[in-house]
C-alpha cells in the first residue's frame, strides 16, 4: 500500500486578516493539515496572478489566495481591485484547462482562525481527491529535458 | 537508367530506416501549422508542401536547448551537460533551400568554436532533399544563386517522376549512400522521366545589392527608414528563417537549481541590443531591419563568402505586414542601377 | 555575496516540542548564502537578543531570519536588536513556525518539513531585501477642525490649548451645532446652552483658533502633514469687520415668517438672522432665498437701518487657501426625516413632532421660552406619547443600526414633560432600553419611578386623529395585548443619520464612509478616531450616532492624535511604500485609478531645452500607505513595492 | 465612385489642405490577398491607396510610433470599427489624443465594402455601442463552444498541443495595438516572471500573461491571431476574455475615450460566488 497523497498547496495571504486568522489559528491550537505554505503579502490587492503561475511552476498542486472580506480591507479596497482580478484570471486558467478546483480563494478575516484551520483540511481534502497535478507536472518535467530532436 | 524510388515503397523504407535505429523525421501538418518532425510512417509525411511553415533549421538548433544543469550547494556549484540527443537520423523531403541553409550556417557554427549541438547533429542526419516542382510568388532561392534542385547541404537528392509515382534517386554523398544502402532492395532501376524543376524567376540582383550595402555612405541612407516604416519588430521571420542562428543563454529556474538554456533570439527585437544602462545602439526598427540585410548580404557574405540566405522566402511569407527580404533587396536592386 | 544568519527559537516547549529545531538548524546552516544558523531556548529574551546582535557582528551578517513566533509578536523587537548591531533593521524577517506551523500541526516530522521549507522561503526573500530608511515627511503645524458644534469645538479647544494652530470651519452662520439646540441634557439635567454658549465664547476666542463660519471645504490635496485646503467663505452680505452686532437690522427686517431652521420650523425667524440669541459670532447673515432684496430688487430696509453701514447685497463668496497638517472631521448629524412613516402621522398632524423639535420646545431659549405647548393651537397637552426607535433598528423603512441616543433622550423628555406639565401623562413605546452609560440607567429608573413615565414595551401601528385626539394604537407585547392611547401630543424618537451630502463630502477630503454615510474610521477597534487616510481624524457623531461625553471624548483623543503629530517636525514612516520605474513606466494610468489614496501622480519627464518627452507616474511617499495594489496592476512591471518586491516574493516562491 | 476612389480623394484633401500630415492606409501586397500598411505624406501619392475587403489588418497601433505624434498634427487612418475602438482604448490610456487623429471608417460585413461615416471618434459611438449588444451572440465561434464543453483535461491537451508549437516570435505582441508597453513584462528579467525560453510550459505562461493583459482591453481585431506565424488560434482566448468581461462587468471595450479600465475599476458588488 503506497503512501497517501500528500498535495503541495500554496498560499497567497494578506497580512491585516488571513495571516491574521491563520494566527489565530495557532493562538487557537487548532489542528490541520501541514500541506500548506504561506506567503505573505500586505495586501490582497498585492496578489498577482504571477504568483500563481510560479506557484505552479515549483510543482504546486494547489493554490489558495486570501485576504479580508469586501468591506473589511485595510487599505480600503485592494481585496475589491483583487476579486476583479481574480475573476477575469480565473475564467482564463480554466479556459486553458487550468482546473478551477485547483485554485481557491477565500476571505478570512482575523477573528476566523477556525474557519481558516478548517479551510486548509477541506482544501488539503478536495486537492488529495483531484491527486497531482500531472498534466502540469509533465510540461515542468519537459522543461529539465534534453532537446528531443 | 537512374535509381527510383517509388512512392508506394516509401513506407517500407521508413520501416527500415527505423529498424536500423534511425529517426526518421520529415515535413507533418501539425493543428493548423507545418514543421519538420519525426514520424513513425510514411503516411505522416505531407511531401505536397511547397515548403514547410517552419524550417530545417530546428532539428539542428533548436528554439529552446537544455545546455547545463546546475545546484547551487553552500560550498560549491555542481553542473551536469545536457548533451544533444545522439543517434542516426533521415531528414526525408527537405526542401533545397533548407538543406542549402543548413550548409549556409555549417561554418558560423564551427568557425572559432565548434558547436557540438550542431554538428552532433549535422554529422548523425541525412538530408533527403527532394527537387521542387512547385513554388510559390515568395519563392526566390534562383535570385541567391540557388535552385529548386540545388545539392548544397543534401546527402541525397530526390527528382519527382513525371507520373507522381516517385522519385529519380541522385546519391551525392557518403552518408546518403550509406543511408540509401539499407532500403537498397526497396529501389528500381528505371527510366521513367523526372518532371521538371519549377521555374523560379530572378528577383533581383543579389551581386549589385552586396555592392550597394558594401558602400559606407548607404548605411545611412533614408532608404532603410522608408522600408522598414510597417515592421512590427517581432521576429516572425528570423524564427522561420533557415539561416538566422543568432541566440541568447539563460538561466533558467530556481534560486539554487535550474537550467541553462540556449534560446533563439532575434535581432528584430528592441531587446536584442538593449545594453544594461538603458542605451539601446539599435533603437529603431529600421536601424535593425537594416542590421538583419547588412548582416545576410554583407557582413556574413564577408566572412563565410556566402550569403546568409538560402531563397526560402518564410520571411514574406509568414510576415503579419507583407514585408521580407525580397522586397528590401529588389528595392535595392533599383537603388544600385 | 549574502550571509544570511538563521535564528531558530524553541520558544520552550511551544515551538522546540514539534519541530526538531536541531535538523532545522543543520538544513538550513548547509543552505547556500546562510552563514550563521543557531537554535536557542528563547530568542526573544535579553540574552537571546544578544546572541542574535554577537552573530550579526561576528559574521559580518547581511541578512538575519529569526524563524520563531508571529512577525506579529516580534518583528519589532528583532528588527531593533538588529539595528542595535549595527545592520538594517528591514534586512531583518520573520520566519512563522510557531503560530503557523508548530501549534497547529500533530505530526513532528511534517512539522519540521514544512518548517524548513518556511524558513528556507524565508532565507531567500531575505537575500534580496534591501536597506530601506524610514521616510521624512516635513509637518505643517496647523490643524483644520471641519464642524463647529461640541465635537469640533472641544478638538479645536484641546489642540489650541496644547499651543498649536487650529483654522475652525463651521458651515452654519454661527457655531453651536445641534448641542445648541438641545434644552437640558441627561443624564444630569444641565442646561445644554450653559455648558455650551462658554465653549463656543471661548473657541472663538482664543489667540490659537481661527474662526470661520458660514465657510465650506472646497477641495483637500496633499497628504499627511502637508494638506492643501480651499475654503468657501459664502456670501454673509454683512460685513464682518464693522458689524457689532447691534441687531437693529433683524428688528427691522419686514420678512418675519421664515421658518427657522434652528427652531425645527416651529420658530420663525427674519431673512436676516442670527439662527439663536447667543450666536458666536453674533454677526447676522442674509438668507438670499427669503430676502425681499434679492427677490424683488427693492427694499433695503436693513441697509437704512444698519448704523454702521455694514450691509453690502454685491457681497461675493471668497475663498482662501490653507496650509494644513492635520484634519479633523467633526460634520455631526443630521435627524431622520420621519415623513416614511406615514402610519405615525408625521408632516400629516401639527402635534407628531420629532424628538429635536420636543428639544427646542422645552428650551427656555426656543420659541415658547421653554413652555411644552401644542404647535396646532398651543395648548399644554395633557397626554403625550413617544415612540421610540422612530426609524432606528427598522431595516424595511428605517436604518438598520440603532441610534444610541434615543433611549435616554426619550426617557428625558419624559421627566422634562413631568417637570413642565404638572399631572401630565406620559406614555412611551419602546422594543428596549439601551441605558448602557455612566449614570444612565439610573436616569431612566428616575424617570420611570419619580417622574412616571409610562413604558410600554411594543410598537405603534398607526396613529390617527379623532375628536381633536391622537389617537394611537399599539401593542404591549408584555401584556400580549393591544393599546389605544388618546394623546395630544406625539413625539418620535428619530434616528440620527448622516449629513445627507456627507458621502459627497467624504469624497472631497478623500476618505471612507459606510453604506449610511457616516465616515469610516481606520480600525473599528483599534483605530477608532482615524479614518482611513493618514492624517484625517473623526469625531463625533460624523462617524456614528454618539451622545455628547463619547463625542467630546472621541474629540479629544482625535486632539491628541493631532498633537502627536504635531510633536515632532517631521514625520517618520514605514518605508513599505511603491516605486516607479520611470524608463519602463507606459504611463497607462491604470495605477493612478487603482491607488486606494490618489498617491500616484502623473510626473511631465522633460528633456534639457524643457521639451515634454513623456509622462510617468509618480509616487508620492506621504500618501502611499504600501498596499501593493499598483504593482499587480501594472502590466509592465514598472512599479515596485519596497519590502514586498517583485523579486524578493519571486524568490520566496522558488525557495519553497 | 467606388469608396477606394472616394477615400483617395478624401485622403488627397486631408494632405494638400495640411489638415493631416500623414495618411495610414493599405497598399497593394506581395499576392492578391494582401494588403500592406501604406504612409502617405504627400497628395501625389495617394493613389498607391488600396480598399476593399481584403484591407483587415487593424492600423491604428502604428500611431503610436515614437514622435509620430508629438508634434501635435494630425494624421488620418483607415479604420474598421474594431479600429476606432483600439483608439478609445489607446485614449482611455492616454497613449494618443483622439483630437490628432481623423479617421477614415470602413468596414466589409460579408465581403462587401462600405464607407462609415464620421471622421472623429465620438461620431462612432452610436455604432459601437449597437456592437456591444449584438457580439456575444454573432461572434460566438464554434470552436470556442467546443472547448467549453471539453473537460479541464481536455482543454489542457488542446491548448498544451497549440502553445507546444509558439516559437515565442512575439507577433501576436508586437502585431496587438494594445501591447504598447515600453518593456513588456516578459522583457523583465529581474525577476523573470515568465519563462522566455519557447517550452510549452513557457508558452503557456506567455500566451496566459498575453491574454490577461489583454482582458477587458482586446477589441478583436484579430491582428494577432493573424500574425502568428503558427496558426495558435489567439482569437478564441480573447473572444472568451471579451465575453467574460462584458458578463461579470458589463464591460466593452473601447466604448469611449474616457471608459475606465475594468481591471483598474470595482464596484463592491462585482460577483464573487467563487470566494469561499
Amino acid at each position: 500500500m503506497s503512501e497517501p497523497f500528500e498535495p503541495k498547496i500554496t498560499a497567497f495571504v494578506c497580512t491585516y486578516c488571513t495571516y491574521a486568522g491563520a494566527d489565530l489559528a495557532g493562538t487557537s491550537r487548532l489542528k490541520y493539515a501541514p500541506n500548506v505554505r504561506i506567503i505573505r503579502l500586505p495586501c490582497t490587492g498585492r496578489i498577482s496572478p504571477m504568483f500563481i503561475l510560479k506557484a505552479l511552476q515549483k510543482g504546486a498542486d494547489g493554490i489558495l489566495i486570501s485576504g479580508c472580506h469586501p468591506g473589511d480591507c485595510h487599505f480600503t479596497h485592494g481585496n475589491y481591485h483583487a476579486r476583479r482580478r481574480w475573476m477575469v484570471f480565473r475564467a482564463l486558467l480554466a479556459f486553458t484547462g487550468i482546473p478551477e478546483e485547483r485554485i481557491k480563494y477565500s476571505w478570512i478575516s482575523a477573528a476566523e482562525g477556525l474557519k481558516f484551520a478548517d479551510l486548509i483540511n477541506s482544501i488539503t481534502e478536495d486537492i488529495r481527491k483531484l491527486g497531482p497535478f500531472d498534466q502540469y507536472h509533465k510540461l515542468i518535467e519537459e522543461t529539465q529535458a534534453p532537446a528531443s530532436l | 537508367m537512374t535509381k527510383i524510388l517509388f512512392a508506394d515503397k516509401l513506407d517500407s523504407c521508413v520501416e527500415r530506416w527505423r529498424s536500423a535505429g534511425m529517426t526518421v523525421i520529415g515535413p507533418v501538418q501539425r493543428t493548423n501549422s507545418s514543421m519538420y518532425d519525426a514520424v513513425k510512417s510514411a503516411s505522416e509525411l505531407d511531401l505536397n508542401l511547397v515548403l514547410a511553415d517552419r524550417s530545417i533549421k530546428e532539428l539542428f538548433f533548436p528554439q529552446s536547448e537544455p545546455m547545463l544543469r546546475y545546484n547551487i550547494t553552500k560550498s560549491e556549484i555542481n553542473t551536469s551537460e545536457f548533451l544533444p540527443p545522439s543517434g542516426p537520423r533521415i531528414i526525408f523531403g527537405a526542401r533545397a533551400c533548407d538543406a542549402s541553409g543548413l550548409a549556409i550556417d555549417d561554418p558560423l557554427f564551427g568557425w572559432d568554436y565548434k558547436d557540438e549541438y550542431w554538428f552532433q547533429r549535422r554529422n548523425e542526419s541525412v538530408i533527403v532533399t527532394i527537387a521542387c516542382t512547385k513554388a510559390d510568388e515568395f519563392c526566390m532561392c534562383t535570385s541567391l544563386k540557388l535552385a529548386p534542385d540545388s545539392t548544397k547541404g543534401s546527402d541525397i537528392l530526390l527528382r519527382p517522376l513525371e507520373n507522381n509515382k516517385g522519385w529519380q534517386v541522385e546519391e551525392l554523398t557518403d552518408r546518403g549512400r550509406e543511408a540509401f544502402k539499407k532500403v537498397a532492395d526497396l529501389l528500381q532501376e528505371g527510366s521513367d522521366p523526372a518532371a521538371a524543376t519549377v521555374s523560379v524567376p530572378e528577383k533581383f540582383d543579389a551581386d549589385a545589392c552586396a555592392e550597394w550595402l558594401k558602400n559606407p555612405e548607404n548605411f545611412n541612407s533614408h532608404f532603410w527608414k522608408e522600408i522598414s516604416l510597417r515592421c512590427i519588430g517581432c521576429g516572425s521571420c528570423t524564427y522561420l528563417c533557415p539561416t538566422c542562428h543568432c541566440f541568447d543563454i539563460q538561466d533558467e529556474g530556481g534560486s539554487f537549481e535550474g537550467i541553462r538554456r540556449k534560446n533563439w533570439d532575434s535581432c528584430s527585437f528592441a531587446l536584442f541590443t538593449m545594453h544594461t544602462s538603458g542605451h539601446n545602439p539599435r533603437s529603431t526598427q529600421s536601424a535593425r531591419w537594416r542590421q538583419r540585410i547588412m548582416h545576410k548580404f554583407n557582413y556574413f557574405p564577408g566572412k563565410f563568402s556566402a550569403n546568409s540566405c538560402s531563397g526560402c522566402g518564410r520571411c514574406t511569407r509568414e510576415c503579419p505586414v507583407d514585408m521580407g527580404i525580397t522586397e528590401t533587396l529588389q528595392e535595392i536592386s533599383k537603388l544600385s542601377q | 555575496m549574502s550571509k544570511i544568519g538563521v535564528f531558530i527559537c524553541h520558544c520552550g516547549e511551544n515551538i522546540g516540542a514539534k519541530v526538531d529545531c536541531t535538523r532545522l538548524a543543520s538544513t538550513l546552516g548547509d543552505h547556500p548564502g546562510v552563514a550563521s544558523s543557531i537554535e536557542y531556548k528563547y530568542f526573544c529574551s535579553d540574552p537571546g537578543q544578544e546572541s542574535v546582535k554577537k552573530a550579526i557582528r561576528d559574521n559580518n551578517l547581511t541578512g538575519v531570519v529569526v524563524a520563531a513566533c508571529s512577525p506579529r509578536m516580534h518583528e519589532a523587537t528583532f528588527r531593533k536588536a538588529c539595528a542595535e548591531a549595527g545592520l538594517n533593521p528591514y534586512m531583518c524577517e520573520i520566519a512563522n513556525i510557531r503560530e503557523q506551523c508548530s501549534w497547529v500541526h500533530n505530526d513532528n516530522d511534517k512539522a519540521t518539513d514544512k518548517a524548513i521549507d518556511i524558513v528556507r522561503s524565508m532565507v531567500e526573500k531575505v537575500k534580496r531585501n534591501n536597506n530601506l530608511q524610514p521616510i521624512e515627511v516635513p509637518v505643517t503645524r496647523r490643524a483644520l477642525v471641519i464642524g463647529g458644534g461640541i465635537a469640533g469645538i472641544q478638538a479645536a479647544l484641546d489642540i489650541a490649548n496644547a499651543g498649536q494652530e487650529v483654522v475652525l470651519v463651521e458651515r452654519e452662520p454661527s457655531l453651536g451645532g445641534h448641542m445648541a439646540q438641545l434644552s437640558e441634557t441627561f443624564p444630569t439635567l444641565d442646561c445644554s446652552q450653559c455648558i455650551m454658549t462658554p465653549r463656543m465664547v471661548e473657541a472663538a476666542q482664543h489667540p490659537k483658533i481661527r474662526l470661520l463660519t458660514y465657510a465650506e471645504i472646497e477641495s483637500v490635496d496633499g497628504y499627511i502633514g502637508n494638506f492643501q485646503v480651499k475654503v468657501r467663505l459664502k456670501a454673509r452680505y454683512v460685513n464682518k469687520s464693522t458689524c457689532t452686532g447691534c441687531g437693529e437690522c433683524i428688528t427691522k427686517c419686514p420678512s418675519k415668517k421664515i421658518s427657522s431652521e434652528f427652531d425645527c420650523g416651529i420658530g420663525k425667524r427674519t431673512a436676516i438672522y442670527t439662527p439663536f440669541a447667543q450666536a458666536v459670532p453674533n454677526i447676522p447673515v442674509i438668507d438670499k432665498n427669503s430676502c425681499t432684496y434679492f427677490k424683488n430688487g427693492k427694499c433695503k430696509i436693513c441697509v437704512k437701518t444698519c448704523p454702521l453701514d455694514c450691509i453690502d447685497f454685491e457681497m461675493q463668496d471668497e475663498f482662501e487657501d490653507l496650509e494644513i497638517g492635520a484634519i479633523v472631521v467633526a460634520t455631526g448629524f443630521q435627524v431622520q426625516n420621519n415623513a416614511m412613516y406615514g402610519e405615525y402621522g408625521f408632516g400629516k398632524y401639527q402635534d407628531v413632532i420629532t424628538g429635536l423639535q420636543f428639544e427646542r420646545l422645552a428650551s427656555a431659549s426656543g420659541p415658547t421660552g421653554g413652555k411644552v405647548q401644542r404647535p396646532s393651537d398651543g395648548k399644554e397637552p395633557e397626554t403625550v406619547v413617544f415612540i421610540q426607535c422612530a426609524g432606528s433598528r427598522d431595516p424595511s423603512k428605517g436604518v438598520k443600526y440603532c441610534s444610541k441616543i434615543c433611549c435616554m433622550y426619550t426617557a428625558k423628555h419624559a421627566m422634562l414633560y413631568a417637570h413642565k406639565v404638572h399631572g401630565g401623562k406620559s406614555k412611551i413605546f419602546y422594543m428596549d432600553i439601551r441605558a448602557a452609560g455612566k449614570g444612565y440607567d439610573e436616569f431612566t429608573r428616575r424617570a420611570i419611578e419619580e417622574d412616571e413615565a409610562g413604558y410600554l414595551r411594543g410598537r405603534v401601528s398607526k396613529v390617527w386623529l379623532e375628536n381633536g385626539k391622537l389617537m394611537v394604537r399599539g401593542v404591549d407585547t408584555l401584556l400580549g395585548k393591544p393599546v389605544e392611547i388618546a394623546a395630544d401630543m406625539v413625539v418620535l424618537a428619530t434616528a440620527m443619520v448622516a449629513q445627507p451630502d456627507a458621502k459627497e463630502f467624504a469624497k472631497t477630503i478623500g476618505i471612507g464612509y459606510d453604506e449610511y454615510g457616516f465616515f469610516n474610521e481606520a480600525h473599528l477597534k483599534l483605530r477608532p478616531v482615524e479614518s482611513s487616510t493618514a492624517g484625517i481624524f473623526l469625531a463625533g457623531a460624523c462617524q456614528s450616532p454618539k451622545d455628547i461625553p463619547d463625542s467630546v471624548a472621541q474629540a479629544s483623543a482625535s486632539a491628541s492624535k493631532v498633537l502627536a503629530l504635531f510633536s515632532k517636525e517631521k514625520l517618520e514612516r514605514e518605508p513599505v511604500i511603491a516605486v516607479n520605474n520611470e524608463s519602463t513606466c507606459a504611463g497607462c494610468w491604470g495605477c493612478v485609478l487603482a491607488c486606494p489614496y490618489g498617491a500616484i501622480e502623473k510626473k511631465d519627464i522633460m528633456d534639457r531645452s524643457g521639451k515634454l518627452i513623456k509622462r510617468v507616474a509618480s509616487v508620492n511617499p506621504g500618501l502611499c500607505q504600501g498596499c501593493g495594489t499598483c504593482v499587480t496592476f501594472c502590466r509592465s512591471n514598472s512599479i515596485d513595492l519596497a519590502g514586498f518586491t517583485e523579486k524578493q516574493i519571486f524568490a520566496e516562491v522558488m525557495g519553497l | 465612385m467606388s469608396i477606394e476612389q472616394l477615400y483617395r480623394t478624401r485622403a488627397k484633401e486631408l494632405l494638400s489642405s495640411g489638415e493631416v500630415k500623414m495618411v495610414i492606409g493599405y497598399g497593394a501586397g506581395s499576392n492578391k490577398e494582401r494588403r500592406r500598411p501604406l504612409f502617405i505624406t504627400s497628395a501625389e501619392e495617394c493613389d498607391k491607396l488600396v480598399l476593399d475587403s481584403a484591407c483587415i489588418s487593424n492600423l491604428s497601433g502604428y500611431l503610436l510610433t515614437e514622435g509620430l505624434l508629438s508634434d501635435e498634427k494630425r494624421v488620418a487612418v483607415f479604420l474598421r470599427p474594431e479600429g476606432v475602438r483600439a483608439l478609445n482604448v489607446l485614449a482611455a490610456e492616454a497613449q494618443l489624443d483622439t483630437a490628432q487623429i481623423v479617421i477614415i471608417g470602413f468596414d466589409s460585413p460579408k465581403g462587401e465594402l462600405k464607407a462609415l461615416e464620421g471622421s472623429s471618434v465620438e461620431e462612432f459611438t452610436a455604432l459601437i455601442t449597437a456592437l456591444k449588444e449584438i457580439t456575444p451572440e454573432t461572434a460566438g465561434e464554434e470552436q470556442l463552444a467546443k472547448i467549453e464543453k471539453m473537460s479541464p483535461e481536455e482543454r489542457f491537451l488542446f491548448w498544451q498541443e497549440e502553445f507546444s508549437k509558439c516559437i515565442k516570435c512575439y507577433a501576436c505582441r508586437q502585431a496587438c495595438p494594445m501591447c504598447y508597453c515600453r518593456r513588456c513584462i516578459v522583457d523583465s528579467n529581474q525577476p523573470q516572471w515568465v519563462n522566455t525560453s519557447s517550452h510549452t510550459l513557457g508558452n503557456f505562461e506567455w500566451n496566459i500573461v498575453r491574454a490577461f493583459h489583454l482582458s477587458g482591453r482586446c477589441v478583436e481585431c484579430g491582428n494577432c491571431d493573424r500574425a502568428c506565424p503558427v496558426n495558435i488560434p489567439l482569437r478564441l482566448i480573447n473572444r472568451k476574455m471579451a465575453e467574460e468581461v462584458l458578463n461579470s462587468f458589463n464591460h466593452f471595450a473601447g466604448t469611449s475615450k474616457t471608459q475606465e479600465p475594468v481591471l483598474a475599476s470595482f464596484k463592491k458588488d462585482d460577483s464573487e460566488t467563487f470566494i469561499l
